[in-house]
C-alpha cells in the first residue's frame, strides 16, 4: 500500500477534507460573517462533485475492506449529484432566523452521512458496511430533528432513530448468525465459501433482509418512512428519500448478488412478495394524502417496490437497471422536492390543495413539478419512462410466468400511481382557485438546482451512453 | 360501335347536381331551373338516340338483343375476382328504363319549374332532382350487382332528401326517416344476398352472372346442395336480394314508408315514388331474372306471391283513403305488385316468358300514367291547398286541362280498352292465367278494385259535391300543364309499343297475340268497379257512409292499413329503440362503466380501510417490523424450503 | 472458550436477551426506557460476536472487532438519541412515546 | 468454577434484562441495565477477552448508562411509577418476541456447531488488539477505526446542533 | 434528415415556434403553418411512396432507417413506412390540420393548448413511422398523456372525472401492452441470437406457440382498449363528451386508430398462431361492440355521446374486420380506420361549432338548425351520410370491403358474426337520421337560436378539408385500397400460414 492507493478513496477523502474545512470555517469566522459558510460549502461540494468524475483507478484496500470498482464510483457520482441538488435547494433554508446559527453543523452532519454512505457503498466486509450504514443513519436522525421550532421535526428525529436502532439490532443479529455459519464477514470469503444452506443461513439472510428493507422502506418494514419524511425539513426529506435510499438500494443489491448469490432461491421469492406488497401498500397510502411531503413519502415507498423488480432478476442487467433507476429517481424526485421546497419556503404552503390554480400564477414551477411527477409515474419523454421500462425488462428477463405476472402487477400499480401523480397536476392546472399561491421569484440556487434536475430528467432518458456505461460497469461484480 | 357517349346521360345530371348544389344561393332560381331541365332534356335526347341506335341500328345479333358493356372501369377491388366496377350496360331493359326515367324526369323537371315557383329551397330542390336522376340512371345502367347497390343507396338518399324537402314540417321529417330506414333495412337483405351470391359465383358482374351456362354450372355446384330451412343457398341469396327490391318497391310487408313518403313535394312523388325509384325492385328482379328462373324457382315463387299479396292488399286499402296522394301511393304499390307478380309467373324459356315482357311493359305504361296522375294531383293540390279528397269536389269546372289529362290517366289505369294500361294489364293477366290460377284470380280482383278506387278518386275530386273554396281554384300555369299533356299522350299511346319485339327475358323477340278471352271479362270487371264508384261518388250520396257504418270494424281495420304501421312502430320504437337501446344505454352506464368505476372505488375503499396501519405509534411500527421478519423467517425456513 | 459450557447455551441466553430487549422496545412507554431496551439488543448481539469468534473462528479477530465497533456505535447512537429525546421533551413536555404521534395515516 | 461463574452471570443477565424492561420505576430500570452490562463484561472476562471487557465496562456501563441516567433526571420524575403496559400492546409484543426467540433458538439448535468448534482457542491480549487497530493490511482495522471517528464527530456535532439555542 | 423523421421534427419545431409567440393570434398562425407544412409533407410522402413502389421497391417497409439507441437492449430508433402507415400519416395530418382550425378561438391559455395538441400529434406521427416496438410504445404513451390536460383544462362538463378515467383506462391498456412487448422481446430469438424490438425482425422468427397464447391477449387487449374494444370502451363516451373540439377530433379521429393499428401490426402480425386460435373470442366481443355501440347511440341525447357510441360501433368494426384475417377484410378495416377518422373528426368539429353557438349539446333543446346555419347543417348531413355508409363517401367503401372480406369465411360462426355486423348499418341509419331529424330539421325549438351565425371562414376550412378527404376516398378508393392491400401481404401471409398450422 502506498500513497497512491489513497487515490482510490478519492471521493471519501475529499469529502472528509471539505467537512473539516467547514468545521474550521465555523470556528474561524466571526458571527457576522457566518453567512459565507453555506455558499462556501456548496462551492466546495460542487468541486468535489466534479472531481468525482475524473477518471480513476480501481482496486481494493485495507485487506479487502474497501473496494473501489467502476460501479461504485458511478454510484458515488450519482449520489454526489443528488446531494449537490439538495444543497442547492437548501440554501434558502439558511436565510431564516431560526436556522442561521446552525449552518455549518448542517453541512458537517450532512457530509458525514454522505461519507458513511460512500464507505457503505464501497464496503468489502460487513463491518465497514455496518459502520457506513450507521454513519448514514444516526446523524440523519439529528438532521430530521433539525427544525427545533417544530414538534413534527423532533418527532421525526426520534422515530427515525429508534426504529433504526431496532432494525440495525435485527440486522446485526442476522450478521452474527452469518458470521457463525460462515466464519467470516468479508464479502470475498463469503462468496467463495462452499456450504449447504441451513436454517441458520436462512435466518441470517432474512434478518439482514429485514434490516435493509427498513432502510429501503419496503413493506412491511416501511412504516417509519412516511412520518419521518413528513416531519423532517423538506431538504432532509429529499436527502432521505433519494440519496440515503439510493445508496442503500445499491449496496443491498451488491450484497444480495455477491454474498447471498447462493441464496437466490430464498431471497428471490421473498423479494417477489415484498415487491408486490410494497408497490400496492405504498400506492394505496399515497392515494389519500394531501400533504405534499407525505404524499411523496408514500410514492417513494412505492418506487422502492418498483426498484425491487430490477434487483429480483439477479443479473448484471438487473443491477444496471437498478443503478440507472436510482439515477433517474435522483433527478425526478429531487425535482419534485425542489419545487415543493421552493413553495414551502416562500409561502409556507405544504398541501396539494394549496397548489390549486398555481399554473396561472407560477407556470414555470408548475411545469417543473408536472414533469417531475410524470417522470416518477414513468411517462415519456422524461427519464422515468426509460427507468421503469428497463426495470420491467430486467424483471421479465428471467422469463418465468411468475415474473411476468410480477411485471403485470407492477404495471397495474403504475396506473394507481398515475392517478395520484396526476392529482397535483390537476390541482395546478385544472382546479380553479380564487386565491392561488401568488407569483413569487424563487432564489437563484433553487433555480439552478431545478434546472439541473430537469436537464437530468430529460438527458438521462434519451442519452443512451449513460445506461450503457452503467451496464458495462455492472459486469464483473462477483456472483453475477 | 362506340357507346361511350352513353356515359354522358349519367354524368350530365351529376354535373348539374354539383353545379347547382355548390353554387346554391348564389345562383338565380330561374337559371337553376333552366339548367336542371336542360341537362335532363339533353339526357333524354341522348337516351332516345341510344334507344334508336340500340334497337334499330345495332339491332339483334344471333337473333337476340345482346348485352353491350358501353363503358366499364374498376372502382374498388375486393379480391382478385370480386371487384366493384362502374360502367354502363346496354340491353333491352336498361335502354327501356333509360327512356322511362329520362322521360318522366324531364316532365317532372319542367313541371317543377312551375310547381315549386317561389319556394325557398328552389335551387336545392333542383339539385336534388338532378342527384336523383343521376342515381337512378346509374342504377339502370349498372353493369354489376354492386354498382346497382351503390346507386340503389344513392336513390335511397335522394329520396330521403326529397321527401324531407319541407324539413321544417315534423311529419315530412318523420316520413323521410321512415322511408330511409325501411329501405335501409331491406337493403340489408340485399347486401347479404349480394354477399352470399357473389361468394358462390365469384363475381358481381351481370354479364357473367346471367350467362345461362354459368347458371347451369352454379346449379350443379355445391350451394344447391347446401340448404338452409329447406331452401338452397342460392334461393336464400336471391330471396334476400329480392328483399332489397321489395323494400324499394314498397312490397308487403316493407311498404309502410310509401304512403308517408307522400309528404314530399308532389313532383317528387311523381318521379320517385310512382314512376322510377319504386320500380327499381322490379328492375332488379328483371335484371337477375335468368338466375331467378333457372337456379332458384323457389325465390321466384316468393316474388310472385309477394307481388300478388301486395297488389291485393294495397288495392283494398286504397279504397278507403281520403288523401289523394295516399290513394295514388297505394295504387302504385298495387300496380308494382302486379309487375312483380308478372315476373313471378314468368320463366326463362321461350314461350313462357310472357310475364317478363308484360311486367316491363306495365312498368313503362304505369310510369307514364302514374306520373301523370301524380302531376295532376299536384296540380289539384296546388289549386286547392289541400290533400284531402273531402276538401275537393267539382273541380272539372275550374281546371279543365287537369281534368282531361287526369281523366285519361284514370282510364288508362282502369284498363279502359285502347289505352296503354289496358294492353299491359292484359298481358300480365294472360301470363298469370297460364301459370297460376289463384294468382290470376287475385289479379282479376285487383283489376276490379283498381277501377273502383280510381274512379272513386276521380269522381269525388272532379264531380261530387260542390265544395266551397276559400279562393276559387284556377288552372295551373303552362309549365305544369304542358307536361301533363305530354304524359297524357304517352298514357294513351304507350300501349301500342310492341314490347314483345324488344324486351324479353332472353333478348329474343317472340310473337304474342291479344287474348280476348282474358281481356273481355277483365274489362267488364273493371267497368263494374267504375260503375259502383260512379253510383257512389258521382253525386254526393249517403251510401258510402252507410256502407262504412255497416262494415265499421272491417272498414276501420282497412282504413288503418291493417295496423301494419302500428305493429312496426311497436316493434321498432317500443321494443328495439325503447327497450333494447335504453337497456343497452343503461347497461353501459350502470354495469360496464360502473365496473370500471368500481375498480377505483374498491381501491379507494381498501386504501381508507388500511390507513390504521400507519398509526403514528412507533411501537406498532416495530411490532409490524418484527412480525414481518418472523413471518418471512417462518415461511422461508419451514414452509418454503 | 469457557470450559464445560457449550456454545448453544450462551447463544440461547443472548437470544433471550435479544428478544427481551425487543419486547421492551415494543411495550415500554418512556422513550428513554425504549432506548435502554435497544441497548439490550445491541449488547446481546455483541456477546454473540465475541462468543463466535472465541468458540469457532479464533484465528482472526473479526468478532471481537465487530463488538468493539458495536459498542462505539451504540454510544454515538445513545448520545444523539438523548439529544433528540430532550428536544422532544422540550416540545411535547412529555417523553411518553404514545403522545409523540402527531403524524399518522 | 467457570461453569458456576457462567451460570451466575447468565442468571444475572437474564433476570436483569427482564427487570430492565418491566420495572415500573425508570431509575431502577437504568440500574438493572447497568447490571446487565456489567455482567456482560464479566462474561467477556470469563471468555478471556479482557480488552473487550474493559471497553464494555468503560463505554457501556460507565458512559452510556450515565448518559441515560442524566437524561432520566432531566426529563422524568424519579418517583413516577409507570403504568403497566396495556395488554392489547404487551400481549402481541410478547407473542412476537416469543415467536422470534423460538425460531432463532430452533435454528441455532439445529445448526451443527460442534463440527466447527475450533480445536484450540486463543485469548487475544491488548497488544494484539493494538496491532489490529493500526494495521492496514489483511486483518487490519485501521480503516473502520478511522471512520468511526467521523461518526463520533458527526454525533457530537449533531447533538450540539439539536441542543443549540439560537443566539438572539 | 430523412423524410420520415421530419414528421416528428416538424411538430417539435412548431412547438418551439409557439413558445416564442404571444397570445392567441400568433400562436394559432404558427400552429396552422406548422401543421400545414405537415400536411404538405404527408402528400409528398404519399407521392414519394408511390414513386418508390413504381420504381420496383418491394421491401415490406420503405424509407427505412435504423439507428441503434440502447445497444444493450438492442433498442433502435428504427423507422419505415408501408402503405398502411402512409395512409395513416395522411389521415393524421388531415385531421390535425382541421383540428387546428377548429380551435381557432381558444381563448384560454392558447399556447398551452396548441402545444399539447401538437405534442399529441407528434406522438401519433411517431407511432406510425416506428418499426421498433420500444420507440413505437414511447410515442404511443406520448400521444396519450397530453389528453389528460387537454380534456381536464379545456374540456367541458364533468371534465376532471372524464379526463382521469380516460387517462387511467388508456394507461391500463398500455400497462398490458408493456407486458406483451416484453414478452415479444424476450421471445424474439427463440433459436439464439440477439433479442430485438424490431417488428420486421420479430416477424421473421416463429415464436413458440405457448408463448404466443400467453402474450396475445395482453397485446390485443392493450391496443384494444384504445380501439374501444367492448367492454373496455367506457372511457370513450365520457372522454369524448368532455373533451374540447379539436381533442375529440384528434382522439376519435386518430388516436383510437392507434389501437386498431397496433392490433394488427403488433399483436396479430407477430403472434399469428395465437391470433388464429383466440381470434374468435375477440370476434364475439367486437361483434357485440358493433351492435351494442349502435344501439347505445340510439338512446342518447347528448350529441357527443351519440358520436362516442357511434365510434364504439365503428371502431368495433375495425377490429372485427381485422380478426377476419384475410386481405380483403383487413383492407376494409384500415379503410374503415381512415374513413371513421375523417368522418368522426368532422362530426366532432361540427358538434364543437354547434355547441360553441348554442351552448347545449342536448338534441332536444335544438332543432331546425338547417335554416339557421345551413353550412354547418349540410356538413353534418354529409358526415352523417358518410357514417351510415352512403356510396360516394368514404364509409361505404370501408364497410363494403369489410363485409365482402368477412364473408370470405364460410363457416357458420363467421357468417353469423358478419350478418350481425351488417345489421348494424341499419341501426346506424336510425341514430344518424334521428339526430339529423331532431337537430337539423323540424321547427326551431329555441327562438333565441334564430340569430346565430353560420360557419366562419376558419371553421369552413376545417370542414371543407375533412369533407374533401371523405369524398375523395368515397369517389376514388382504388388507389388507397390498393396501396393498403399490397402492404397487407406479409401480414396476411403470416396469418394464413398460421391458420394452416
Amino acid at each position: 500500500m502506498n500513497l497512491q492507493s489513497f487515490l482510490l478513496m478519492r471521493h471519501e477523502l475529499v469529502l472528509i477534507a471539505i467537512t473539516l474545512i467547514v468545521l474550521i470555517a465555523e470556528l474561524a469566522t466571526s458571527d457576522s460573517r457566518k453567512s459565507i459558510i453555506a455558499p462556501l460549502a456548496l462551492c466546495l461540494f460542487a468541486v468535489h462533485t466534479i472531481i468525482g468524475f475524473l477518471p480513476m483507478e480501481y482496486g481494493s484496500l485495507f485487506g479487502g475492506m474497501f473496494n473501489s470498482t467502476p460501479i461504485n464510483g458511478m454510484v458515488k457520482n450519482i449520489l454526489n449529484i443528488g446531494v449537490l441538488i439538495v444543497l442547492l435547494q437548501a440554501q434558502k433554508m439558511f436565510d431564516s432566523e431560526i436556522n442561521r446559527g446552525k449552518v455549518s453543523e448542517y453541512f458537517i452532519v450532512l457530509f458525514s452521512t454522505l461519507i458513511g454512505m460512500f464507505y457503505m457503498v464501497s464496503a468489502g466486509d460487513f463491518l465497514m458496511f455496518y459502520i457506513g450504514l450507521e454513519i448514514a443513519t444516526i446523524p440523519l436522525a439529528a438532521l430530521a430533528a433539525f427544525n427545533r421550532g417544530e414538534n413534527k421535526s423532533a418527532e421525526a428525529g426520534i422515530k427515525l432513530l429508534l426504529s433504526s436502532a431496532l432494525s440495525s439490532g435485527v440486522l446485526l443479529y442476522g450478521l452474527s448468525m452469518l458470521y457463525a455459519a460462515n466464519g467470516s464477514l468479508f464479502f470475498d470469503a463469503l462468496i467463495h465459501g462452499n456450504y449447504e444452506i441451513t436454517h441458520l443461513h436462512t435466518l441470517a439472510l432474512i434478518f439482514f433482509f429485514a434490516g435493509m428493507a427498513f432502510k429501503l422502506s419496503l413493506v412491511p418494514f416501511h412504516l417509519w418512512a412516511a412520518d419521518v419524511y413528513e416531519g423532517a425539513p423538506v431538504n432532509v426529506t429529499s436527502y432521505l428519500s433519494v440519496i440515503s435510499k439510493g445508496a442503500a438500494a445499491f449496496i443491498f443489491t451488491v450484497v444480495l448478488y455477491t454474498v447471498f448469490h447462493n441464496y437466490a432461491d430464498k431471497w428471490q421469492p421473498m423479494m417477489y412478495i415484498i415487491a408486490i406488497l410494497t408497490m400496492i401498500v405504498g400506492n394505496l397510502f399515497a392515494l389519500r394524502q394531501n400533504n405534499l411531503k407525505r404524499f411523496l413519502a408514500f410514492s417513494s415507498i412505492a418506487q422502492a417496490g418498483f426498484l425491487l423488480l430490477g434487483i429480483i432478476s439477479g443479473t448484471a442487467m438487473g443491477m444496471a437497471t437498478v443503478v440507472y433507476y436510482i439515477l433517474v429517481y435522483v433527478f425526478s424526485n429531487l425535482a419534485a422536492f425542489g419545487v415543493i421546497s421552493i413553495i414551502e419556503m416562500h409561502t409556507g404552503k405544504t398541501t396539494i390543495s394549496d397548489l390549486n390554480g398555481m399554473y396561472r400564477t407560477n407556470p414555470k414551477l408548475s411545469l417543473a413539478l408536472m414533469l417531475a411527477l410524470f417522470s416518477l409515474a414513468g411517462i415519456p419523454p422524461v427519464a422515468g419512462f426509460f427507468g421503469k421500462f428497463f426495470l420491467f425488462t430486467a424483471a421479465a428477463s428471467v422469463g418465468t410466468t411468475a415474473n411476468y405476472i410480477l411485471v403485470l402487477i407492477a404495471l397495474l400499480n403504475t396506473i394507481i400511481s398515475l392517478y395520484y401523480y396526476l392529482m397535483p397536476v390537476k390541482a395546478m392546472f385544472i382546479n380553479k382557485n380564487d386565491s392561488p399561491i401568488a407569483y413569487f421569484k424563487s432564489d437563484v440556487y433553487a433555480k439552478i438546482g431545478l434546472a439541473i434536475s430537469l436537464t437530468g430528467m430529460v438527458v438521462v432518458g434519451f442519452a443512451s451512453p449513460i445506461f450503457e456505461n452503467i451496464l458495462a460497469a455492472c459486469f464483473g461484480i462477483v456472483g453475477l | 360501335m362506340d357507346w361511350t357517349y352513353t356515359l354522358a346521360i349519367i354524368l350530365l345530371p351529376l354535373a348539374t347536381f354539383l353545379t347547382i348544389g355548390l353554387l346554391d344561393k348564389s345562383m338565380p332560381n330561374k337559371l337553376a331551373g333552366v339548367l336542371g331541365t336542360a341537362s335532363i332534356g339533353t339526357a333524354f335526347l341522348l337516351s332516345c338516340y341510344t334507344a334508336y341506335q340500340y334497337f334499330f341500328v345495332h339491332g339483334m345479333v344471333d337473333g337476340a338483343y345482346q348485352k353491350i358493356v358501353a363503358f366499364n372501369m374498376e372502382w374498388l377491388r375486393f379480391t382478385d375476382t370480386l371487384h366493384i366496377d362502374l360502367g354502363v350496360i346496354l340491353d333491352p331493359i336498361s335502354v327501356m328504363m333509360l327512356m322511362v326515367v329520362t322521360t318522366v324526369s324531364l316532365m317532372v323537371h319542367i313541371y317543377s319549374n312551375g310547381y315549386m315557383h317561389g319556394e325557398r329551397g328552389f335551387n336545392k330542390f333542383f339539385s336534388f332532382l338532378s342527384l336523383f336522376s343521376f342515381s337512378m340512371l346509374g342504377l339502370v345502367v349498372a353493369t354489376n350487382l354492386f354498382q346497382m347497390y351503390i346507386f340503389w343507396e344513392l336513390v335511397g338518399v335522394s329520396s330521403f332528401l326529397l321527401i324531407g324537402y319541407y324539413y321544417e314540417k315534423p311529419s315530412a321529417v318523420a316520413a323521410s326517416k321512415k322511408a330511409f330506414i325501411t329501405t335501409r333495412f331491406a337493403d340489408l337483405g340485399f347486401l347479404i344476398g349480394i354477399l352470399l351470391l357473389s361468394w358462390y359465383t365469384g363475381t358481381f358482374d351481370f354479364t357473367e352472372l346471367t350467362q345461362t351456362t354459368a347458371i347451369g354450372g352454379l346449379a350443379m355446384a355445391m350451394p344447391m346442395g347446401t340448404s338452409f330451412l329447406g331452401l338452397s343457398i342460392v334461393s336464400w341469396a336471391l330471396i334476400l336480394i329480392f328483399m332489397g327490391g321489395a323494400g324499394k318497391s314498397a312490397m308487403f310487408p316493407l311498404h309502410i314508408w310509401l304512403p308517408d313518403a307522400m309528404e314530399g313535394p308532389t313532383p317528387v312523388s311523381a318521379l320517385i315514388h310512382a314512376a322510377t325509384m319504386v320500380v327499381a325492385g322490379v328492375y332488379l328482379v328483371a335484371r337477375l331474372f335468368p338466375i331467378y328462373a333457372i337456379a332458384a324457382p323457389d325465390a321466384l315463387t316468393v316474388v310472385m306471391w309477394v307481388g300478388a299479396i301486395s297488389s291485393l292488399f294495397a288495392a283494398i286499402i286504397a279504397c278507403t283513403q281520403y288523401d289523394i296522394k295516399r290513394v295514388l301511393a297505394f295504387s302504385t304499390m298495387s300496380q308494382i305488385g302486379y309487375m312483380m307478380l308478372a315476373l313471378g309467373v314468368s320463366q326463362y324459356s321461350e314461350g313462357s316468358n310472357l310475364g317478363f315482357t308484360a311486367s316491363m311493359f306495365h312498368l313503362t305504361t304505369h310510369a307514364m300514367f302514374k306520373a301523370l296522375l301524380f302531376l295532376g294531383a299536384g296540380s289539384i293540390i296546388h289549386a286547392v291547398h289541400s290533400n284531402s279528397m273531402l276538401d275537393m269536389g267539382g273541380l272539372r269546372k275550374y281546371m279543365p286541362i287537369t281534368f282531361v289529362t287526369f281523366g285519361i290517366a284514370w282510364l288508362a289505369i282502369c284498363g279502359f280498352p285502347g289505352l296503354s294500361g289496358f294492353f299491359s294489364k292484359d298481358e300480365i293477366l294472360v301470363a298469370a292465367m297460364q301459370h297460376n290460377t289463384p294468382v290470376f284470380i287475385i289479379a282479376v280482383i285487383v283489376a276490379g278494385l283498381t277501377a273502383f278506387y280510381m274512379s272513386r278518386l276521380f269522381f269525388s275530386v272532379f264531380f261530387g259535391k260542390n265544395t266551397h273554396y276559400h279562393h276559387t281554384p284556377h288552372e295551373s300555369p303552362k309549365t305544369m300543364t304542358i307536361p301533363l299533356m305530354i304524359l297524357a299522350f304517352f298514357a294513351v299511346f304507350a300501349g301500342y309499343i310492341p314490347f314483345n319485339e324488344f324486351v324479353t327475358s332472353t333478348g329474343e323477340p317472340f310473337h304474342s297475340h291479344f287474348h280476348w278471352n282474358v281481356a273481355i271479362p277483365v274489362t267488364l270487371i273493371a267497368f263494374i268497379g267504375m260503375g259502383i264508384a260512379f253510383v257512389l261518388y258521382y253525386k254526393e250520396s249517403e251510401i258510402p257512409t252507410k256502407v262504412t257504418k255497416a262494415l265499421s270494424w272491417v272498414y276501420t281495420t282497412i282504413f288503418h292499413k291493417f295496423y301494419i304501421d302500428e305493429i312496426y312502430l311497436f316493434v321498432t320504437k317500443k321494443i328495439l329503440f325503447g327497450i333494447v337501446a335504453r337497456f343497452i344505454a343503461w347497461f353501459d352506464r350502470h354495469v360496464i362503466d360502473a365496473t370500471m368505476n368500481g375498480f377505483a372505488i374498491v381501491t379507494n375503499y381498501v386504501s381508507v380501510s388500511i390507513k390504521g396501519l400507519q398509526s403514528g405509534q412507533i411501537q406498532k411500527y416495530g411490532l409490524i417490523f418484527l412480525s414481518g421478519a418472523i413471518f418471512f423467517a417462518l415461511v422461508f425456513i419451514y414452509l418454503f424450503v | 472458550m469457557i470450559q464445560g459450557i457449550e456454545l448453544q447455551h450462551i447463544l440461547i441466553i443472548t437470544t433471550l436477551m435479544f428478544f427481551v430487549g425487543v419486547y421492551g422496545f415494543l411495550v415500554r412507554r418512556n422513550l428513554i426506557t425504549i432506548l435502554m431496551a435497544s441497548e439490550l439488543i445491541l449488547n446481546s448481539v455483541g456477546i454473540n460476536f465475541v462468543v463466535f469468534n472465541k468458540y469457532l473462528y479464533p484465528t482472526a479477530m473479526q468478532g471481537y472487532m465487530f463488538t468493539i465497533f458495536i459498542i462505539a456505535i451504540a454510544a454515538a447512537e445513545a448520545a444523539v438519541a438523548i439529544a433528540i429525546i430532550i428536544n422532544v421533551y422540550r416540545r411535547y413536555k412529555t417523553i411518553n412515546v404514545e403522545n409523540v404521534s402527531e403524524m399518522k395515516y | 468454577m467457570n461453569v458456576i461463574m457462567f451460570y451466575i452471570l447468565a442468571a444475572v443477565i437474564l433476570v436483569c434484562s427482564v427487570l430492565t424492561v418491566t420495572s415500573r420505576k425508570i431509575l431502577r430500570a437504568a440500574t438493572y441495565l447497568m447490571f446487565v452490562l456489567i455482567a456482560t463484561a464479566g462474561l467477556y472476562f470469563l471468555l478471556q477477552v479482557n480488552f473487550l471487557a474493559a471497553v464494555q465496562l468503560m463505554v457501556y456501563a460507565g458512559g452510556i448508562v450515565v448518559l441515560i441516567i442524566f437524561s432520566v433526571l432531566l426529563t422524568s420524575h424519579i418517583e413516577h411509577q409507570f403504568e403497566l403496559a396495556a395488554p392489547s400492546k404487551s400481549i402481541p409484543a410478547a407473542l412476537a418476541a416469543i415467536a422470534g426467540a423460538a425460531i432463532c433458538i430452533a435454528s441455532i439448535l439445529q445448526f451443527d456447531f460442534t463440527s466447527r468448534l475450533a480445536e484450540q482457542t486463543t485469548s487475544p491480549d491488548i497488544r494484539q488488539f493494538g496491532h489490529a487497530f493500526l494495521n492496514y493490511g489483511d486483518g487490519g482495522y485501521v480503516l473502520p477505526f478511522e471512520v468511526i471517528s467521523i461518526l463520533l464527530l458527526a454525533a457530537m456535532v449533531a447533538a450540539i446542533m439539536i441542543a443549540k439555542k439560537n443566539k438572539q | 434528415m430523412d423524410i420520415l423523421s421530419l414528421f416528428v421534427v416538424v411538430p417539435i419545431l412548431t412547438i418551439v415556434g409557439i413558445l416564442f409567440t404571444k397570445g392567441l393570434k400568433g400562436t394559432r398562425v404558427v400552429a396552422a403553418v406548422g401543421m400545414g407544412v405537415q400536411l404538405l409533407m404527408a402528400f409528398n410522402l404519399l407521392f414519394r411512396y408511390f414513386a418508390e413502389r413504381r420504381a420496383g421497391n418491394t421491401a415490406e417497409m420503405v424509407f427505412q432507417k435504423a439507428y441503434t439507441w440502447f445497444p444493450s437492449f438492442n433498442i433502435q430508433y428504427a423507422i419505415g413506412v408501408d402503405g398502411i402507415a402512409v395512409a395513416m400519416i395522411l389521415l393524421t395530418s388531415i385531421v390535425v390540420f382541421a383540428g387546428i382550425f377548429s380551435s381557432w378561438k381558444t381563448e384560454d391559455l392558447p399556447r398551452e393548448f396548441f402545444i399539447s395538441l401538437i405534442l399529441l400529434a407528434s406522438g401519433v406521427f411517431g407511432f406510425f413511422i416506428s418499426i421498433d416496438l420500444f420507440t413505437m410504445f414511447l410515442f404511443y404513451e406520448l400521444a396519450v398523456i397530453p389528453m389528460y390536460l387537454l380534456i381536464g383544462l379545456w374540456g367541458s362538463g364533468n371534465k376532471e372525472y372524464s379526463a382521469m378515467k380516460l387517462t387511467l383506462m388508456l394507461m391500463g391498456g398500455s400497462a398490458l401492452l408493456i407486458l406483451g412487448l416484453l414478452g415479444l422481446y424476450f421471445n424474439s430469438a427463440p433459436n439464439g441470437g440477439e433479442l430485438t424490438f424490431n417488428i420486421l425482425e420479430i416477424a421473421k422468427v416463429s415464436i413458440p406457440h405457448n408463448v404466443q397464447m400467453f402474450f396475445f391477449p395482453f397485446l390485443f387487449v392493450g391496443f384494444g382498449v384504445l380501439g374501444a374494444l367492448f367492454p373496455f370502451h367506457t372511457w370513450s363516451p365520457d372522454g369524448h363528451a368532455s373533451a374540447p373540439t379539436a381533442v375529440s377530433m384528434l382522439h376519435a379521429g386518430v388516436l383510437m386508430k392507434l389501437g386498431g393499428y397496433g392490433c394488427f401490426r403488433v399483436a396479430m402480425y407477430l403472434l399469428p398462431d395465437a391470433a388464429q386460435q383466440m381470434g374468435w373470442i375477440f370476434l364475439i366481443l367486437t361483434t357485440i361492440s358493433i351492435v351494442y355501440g349502435a344501439f347505445g347511440a340510439i338512446a342518447q341525447k347528448d350529441l357527443k355521446y351519440i358520436n362516442a357510441y357511434s365510434s364504439v360501433s365503428h371502431c368495433g368494426m375495425v377490429i372485427f374486420a381485422l380478426l377476419m384475417m384475410n386481405k380483403t377484410a383487413m383492407d376494409g378495416a384500415i379503410l374503415q380506420m381512415i374513413s371513421h377518422g375523417l368522418m368522426t373528426a368532422l362530426f366532432f368539429a361540427l358538434i364543437g361549432m354547434i355547441y360553441g353557438r348554442t351552448h347545449t349539446r342536448n338534441i332536444y333543446e335544438m332543432g331546425g338548425l338547417m335554416r339557421i346555419m345551413p353550412f354547418i347543417a349540410v356538413a353534418y348531413v354529409i358526415a352523417g351520410l358518410a357514417s351510415l355508409g352512403l356510396p360516394g363517401l368514404s364509409g361505404f367503401v370501408a364497410e363494403m370491403t369489410i363485409f365482402v372480406g368477412s364473408f370470405q369465411h364460410q363457416d357458420v360462426f363467421h357468417r353469423v358474426c358478419t350478418i350481425l355486423a351488417c345489421s348494424a348499418i341499419v341501426v346506424t341509419a336510425v341514430y344518424i337520421l334521428r339526430v339529423v331529424g331532431i337537430l337539423l330539421f323540424g321547427p326551431v325549438r329555441n327562438k333565441e337560436f334564430e340569430t346565430l351565425p353560420d360557419a366562419r371562414w376558419y371553421e369552413k376550412i376545417s370542414m371543407v378539408t375533412l369533407i374533401l378527404a371523405i369524398v375523395a376516398i368515397g369517389v376514388a378508393p382504388l388507389w388507397l385500397s390498393d396501396m393498403i392491400r399490397e402492404s397487407l401481404t406479409p401480414i396476411v401471409t403470416k396469418l394464413t400460414a398460421a391458420a394452416i398450422n
